[in-house]
């Protein structure tokens, strides 16, 4: 385990607030999320898990309160930010007319990769044979892995992970946990939300963070 | 790994994207432009076949259908991206959110500003245009069309996270398109005149650099408050 | 004064209809729009009483249950 | 640390302010009104041109300069909002709009009941009736777009970015709409009062002008103070008086 200083904190919550249709989700949330960490969200539904992962990616505003990303306001150093961060959230971005490859390589090549080896990033997540075919006619759980196909070739420090694991067997599972453990142990973090309980990643190795249900 | 930042590739792979996928939707590029050709058609049978009467209003007509069918054709300009969540991903990404959205605005408007623009002529003839107005009727679209889609779009991304839509959005939109209406038409009208009509294209043009500068920050700020 | 008598007034030097069509709809829609702001706010509180109301109950039901359990 | 503090603070003290000023902008409205119409329906002497027909103007210009002023200070309101994130003044933007949008009606209506015994016709592409027309237009989608979202918070901003770009726009649809009625209509009558009006005309029109924006006012602050509530339903203040005035 890494001790928490403030050079290894990636990110930091800061009295985060989140009121949705007039109902307060959280109130003054605080934390932070050092290098190594692998943190899930826990709660029940509509405690307000995805709300807050959005919020940590800079997709929606706290009603209150910052995110800081090594110390700067993502809204303010926004494009820093997003070159560090990789998000994939209940809807995978996987456009259905294009073809594995292509989304795959349309995504790499937006986040600013090169000439990424598509066919090899994609074997790694079980899709070869599929490179040709249209997303549309893919399977949900290829068409999920064709997105998390990303997570292969990235350089991004913070990965902010809404229900990974839909649609993925048990095996696509742990690979993906040994992943999250690989990246973490090289700097990174992992922040995810899951109806899963987890094999590979240990308790101990789990950092957690409980959201209740208000009824305000 | 390699990987470096550049704004001008990752407007290109966007813009190459959006291009490929409606070229296997080829549906999307002909609907507006029969929209088009079907609301011209309609006037003609509405206020009678007299040529003089046609030619009057030749190019009213001709703008003002340009811009409905601008209108319904945007309406679908980021819903797809919506609900597949590519919107999320492109706000994600570290290019500049407006630099994303002037790629997605400009495919759009090469997909349906430019054949509106090739088939404006063909039209013309059905109403009798003014020999003289040729010219200045393409002219006035090839610098108009971009302005509606532009402002148009700010609309769309506004209203891209409702259900209901569709009658807001013109609602949201059409006033913001009058000055283009104006100008455009009035354009038309001077040429058929034989009067000058390069200050009409030069304001016109001067709303098409703003729109350019202006809108894709509008529309990069709508965006955000849609996928909230 | 610059009416020599209340019928003249009204009758607006003949144009009696236009002058009273124009302030008759300018001041009933105001009327209108006062009325309607001021009840708002009376609305917005009772809907949130009544939303309170709610809770209360809701949070009864749980206890409720949680006891006889 | 105030920043973070502001949003709690705030809208308590925004409501209670405004509260205090209520009453100054509901005397000031309903006196200055009162004497304007009054002094200009009665006292105001006849014009030798239109008769008296012209006494509609003391609406109709202190509602069609209000409607623009008001859409200003709306999308001024809506800028603070977007920019410095101070929600008050977004449930102030939201409050302004039905407020314009009435007062724009009025000087439509108005123009056009002036404009039946002067042109002969209810309705005229004249230049300040387009624009207060289109202006209408802006309002009411201001205020649909505001209605579509069922976050009000969202809301807010989305209407104040259209609200925004409305008043960009503002300015090129008036220069556009004027320089097109020139165009097409050399010789309409121009309604002349501005310049060469006479002092006891032009002082009961400048009352109600004062009048029509401390009314403006008024309506503003009763708006926002119920739009404050609506908006922090789940704050204790609030619900305290939920249940002392709402449980009736």
């Amino acid at each position: 385990m890494v001790t928490a200083t403030k050079e290894n904190t990636l990110i930091s919550a800061s009295s985060l607030t989140c009121i949705r249709e007039e109902r307060i989700l959280f109130d003054e949330l605080s934390f932070d999320i050092q290098e190594g960490d692998i943190v899930q969200i826990e709660g029940p539904n509509g405690a307000g898990k995805t709300s807050l992962l959005r919020i940590l990616a800079g997709l929606s505003r706290p009603y209150a309160g910052s995110v800081l990303y090594r110390n700067e306001d993502i809204t303010r150093a926004r494009d820093e930010f997003n070159e560090d961060l990789l998000y994939l959230g209940h809807l995978p971005g996987v456009k259905s007319e294009l073809t594995a490859e292509e989304n795959l390589n349309f995504n790499l090549r937006l986040s600013g990769y090169d000439d990424p080896d598509i066919r090899d990033i994609l074997a790694k997540v079980n899709l070869s044979g599929f490179e040709d075919a249209l997303a549309g006619h893919l399977s949900a759980g290829q068409h999920r892995r064709t997105a998390l196909a990303r997570l292969w070739h990235t350089t991004s420090k913070v990965w902010i992970l809404d229900e990974p694991f839909t649609a993925i067997d048990k095996k696509g599972v742990e690979t993906l946990e040994k992943l999250f453990i690989q990246h973490a142990d090289n700097g990174g973090c992992v922040i995810l939300t899951t109806h899963q309980d987890m094999g590979v990643v240990s308790d101990s190795r789990l950092k957690k963070i409980k959201l209740e249900y208000n009824f305000d | 790994m390699k990987r470096g930042i550049s704004y001008t590739r990752a407007f290109m792979t966007l813009l190459k994207r959006d291009l490929q996928i409606a070229v296997r939707h080829r549906g999307d590029i002909f609907n507006p432009l029969l929209f088009f050709v079907m609301v011209v058609t309609l006037f003609p049978l509405g206020i009678g076949p007299e040529p003089q009467v046609l030619t009057r209003i030749a190019p009213g007509i001709i703008w003002v259908a340009a811009l409905l069918a601008s209108m319904l054709s945007l309406e679908r300009l980021f819903k797809a991206d919506f609900s597949d969540g590519a919107l999320e991903q492109m706000m994600l990404s570290p290019q500049p959110l407006s630099l994303m959205v002037l790629a997605k605005v400009l495919a759009h408007w090469l997909l349906t500003g430019v054949p509106l623009i090739i088939i404006a002529p063909l039209l013309a003839v059905l109403l009798h245009l003014e020999s003289n107005s040729y010219g200045a009727l393409i002219a006035t679209l090839a610098l108009g069309t971009p302005v509606l889609s532009l402002l148009g779009a700010i609309g769309v991304a506004l209203t891209v996270g409702l259900r209901k839509g569709g009658v807001l959005l013109s609602l949201l939109i059409l006033p913001l398109y009058i000055p283009v209406l104006i100008f455009a038409t009035s354009a038309i009208d001077a040429a058929g005149m034989n009067l000058p009509y390069d200050g009409q294209l030069a304001i016109i043009g001067a709303m098409l650099v703003g729109s350019l500068t202006l809108a894709p920050v509008a529309i990069g700020a709508s965006l955000r408050v849609s996928t909230n | 004064m610059q009416f020599e008598s209340i019928s003249d007034f009204f009758n607006m030097g003949g144009y009696a209809f236009y002058v009273w069509l124009a302030y008759g709809v300018t001041f009933s829609s105001l009327a209108v729009l006062v009325f309607q702001s001021v009840k708002q706010k009376n609305k917005v509180l009772k809907q949130i009483a009544q939303k309170l109301a709610r809770e209360e109950r809701l949070k009864q039901n749980r206890s409720n249950n949680e006891s006889k359990t | 640390m105030w920043k973070w503090l502001h949003p709690y603070a705030d809208p308590e003290r925004a409501y209670q302010l405004a509260g205090k000023l209520l009453p100054w902008f509901s005397i000031l409205a309903l006196g200055l009104i009162l004497t304007g119409t009054i002094w200009g329906l009665m006292f105001a002497p006849t014009d030798y041109q239109q008769g008296d027909s012209y006494r509609i103007i003391f609406i109709h210009v202190p509602a069609a300069s209000m409607s623009m002023a008001a859409y200003m200070g709306m999308a001024i309101s809506a800028f603070i909002g977007l920019v410095w994130q101070i929600k008050a003044a977004d449930w102030a933007a939201a409050s302004i709009a039905p407020i314009g949008a009435v007062i724009t009606f009025i000087a439509l209506f108005t123009g056009a009941t002036w404009g039946k015994p002067m042109w002969g016709t209810w309705w005229v592409w004249d230049a300040r009736l387009t624009s207060e027309l289109v202006l209408l237009f802006l309002y009411l989608g201001v205020i649909s777009l505001y209605a579509s979202f069922e976050d009000k918070v969202l809301a807010a901003r989305a209407a104040g970015i259209l609200a925004i770009v409305g008043v960009i726009n503002i300015p090129i649809i008036k220069y556009s709409v004027e320089w097109w009625s020139s165009l097409h209509q050399p010789s309409t009558i121009k309604i002349t009062e501005e310049s060469a009006m006479p002092t006891e005309m032009l002082i009961p029109l400048l009352i109600n002008i004062f009048g029509f924006g401390m009314m403006i006012g008024a309506l503003t602050l009763v708006r926002f103070r119920a739009e404050v509530l609506a908006r922090n339903g789940m704050r204790p203040w609030v619900r305290k008086l939920a249940q002392e005035q709402g449980a009736a």
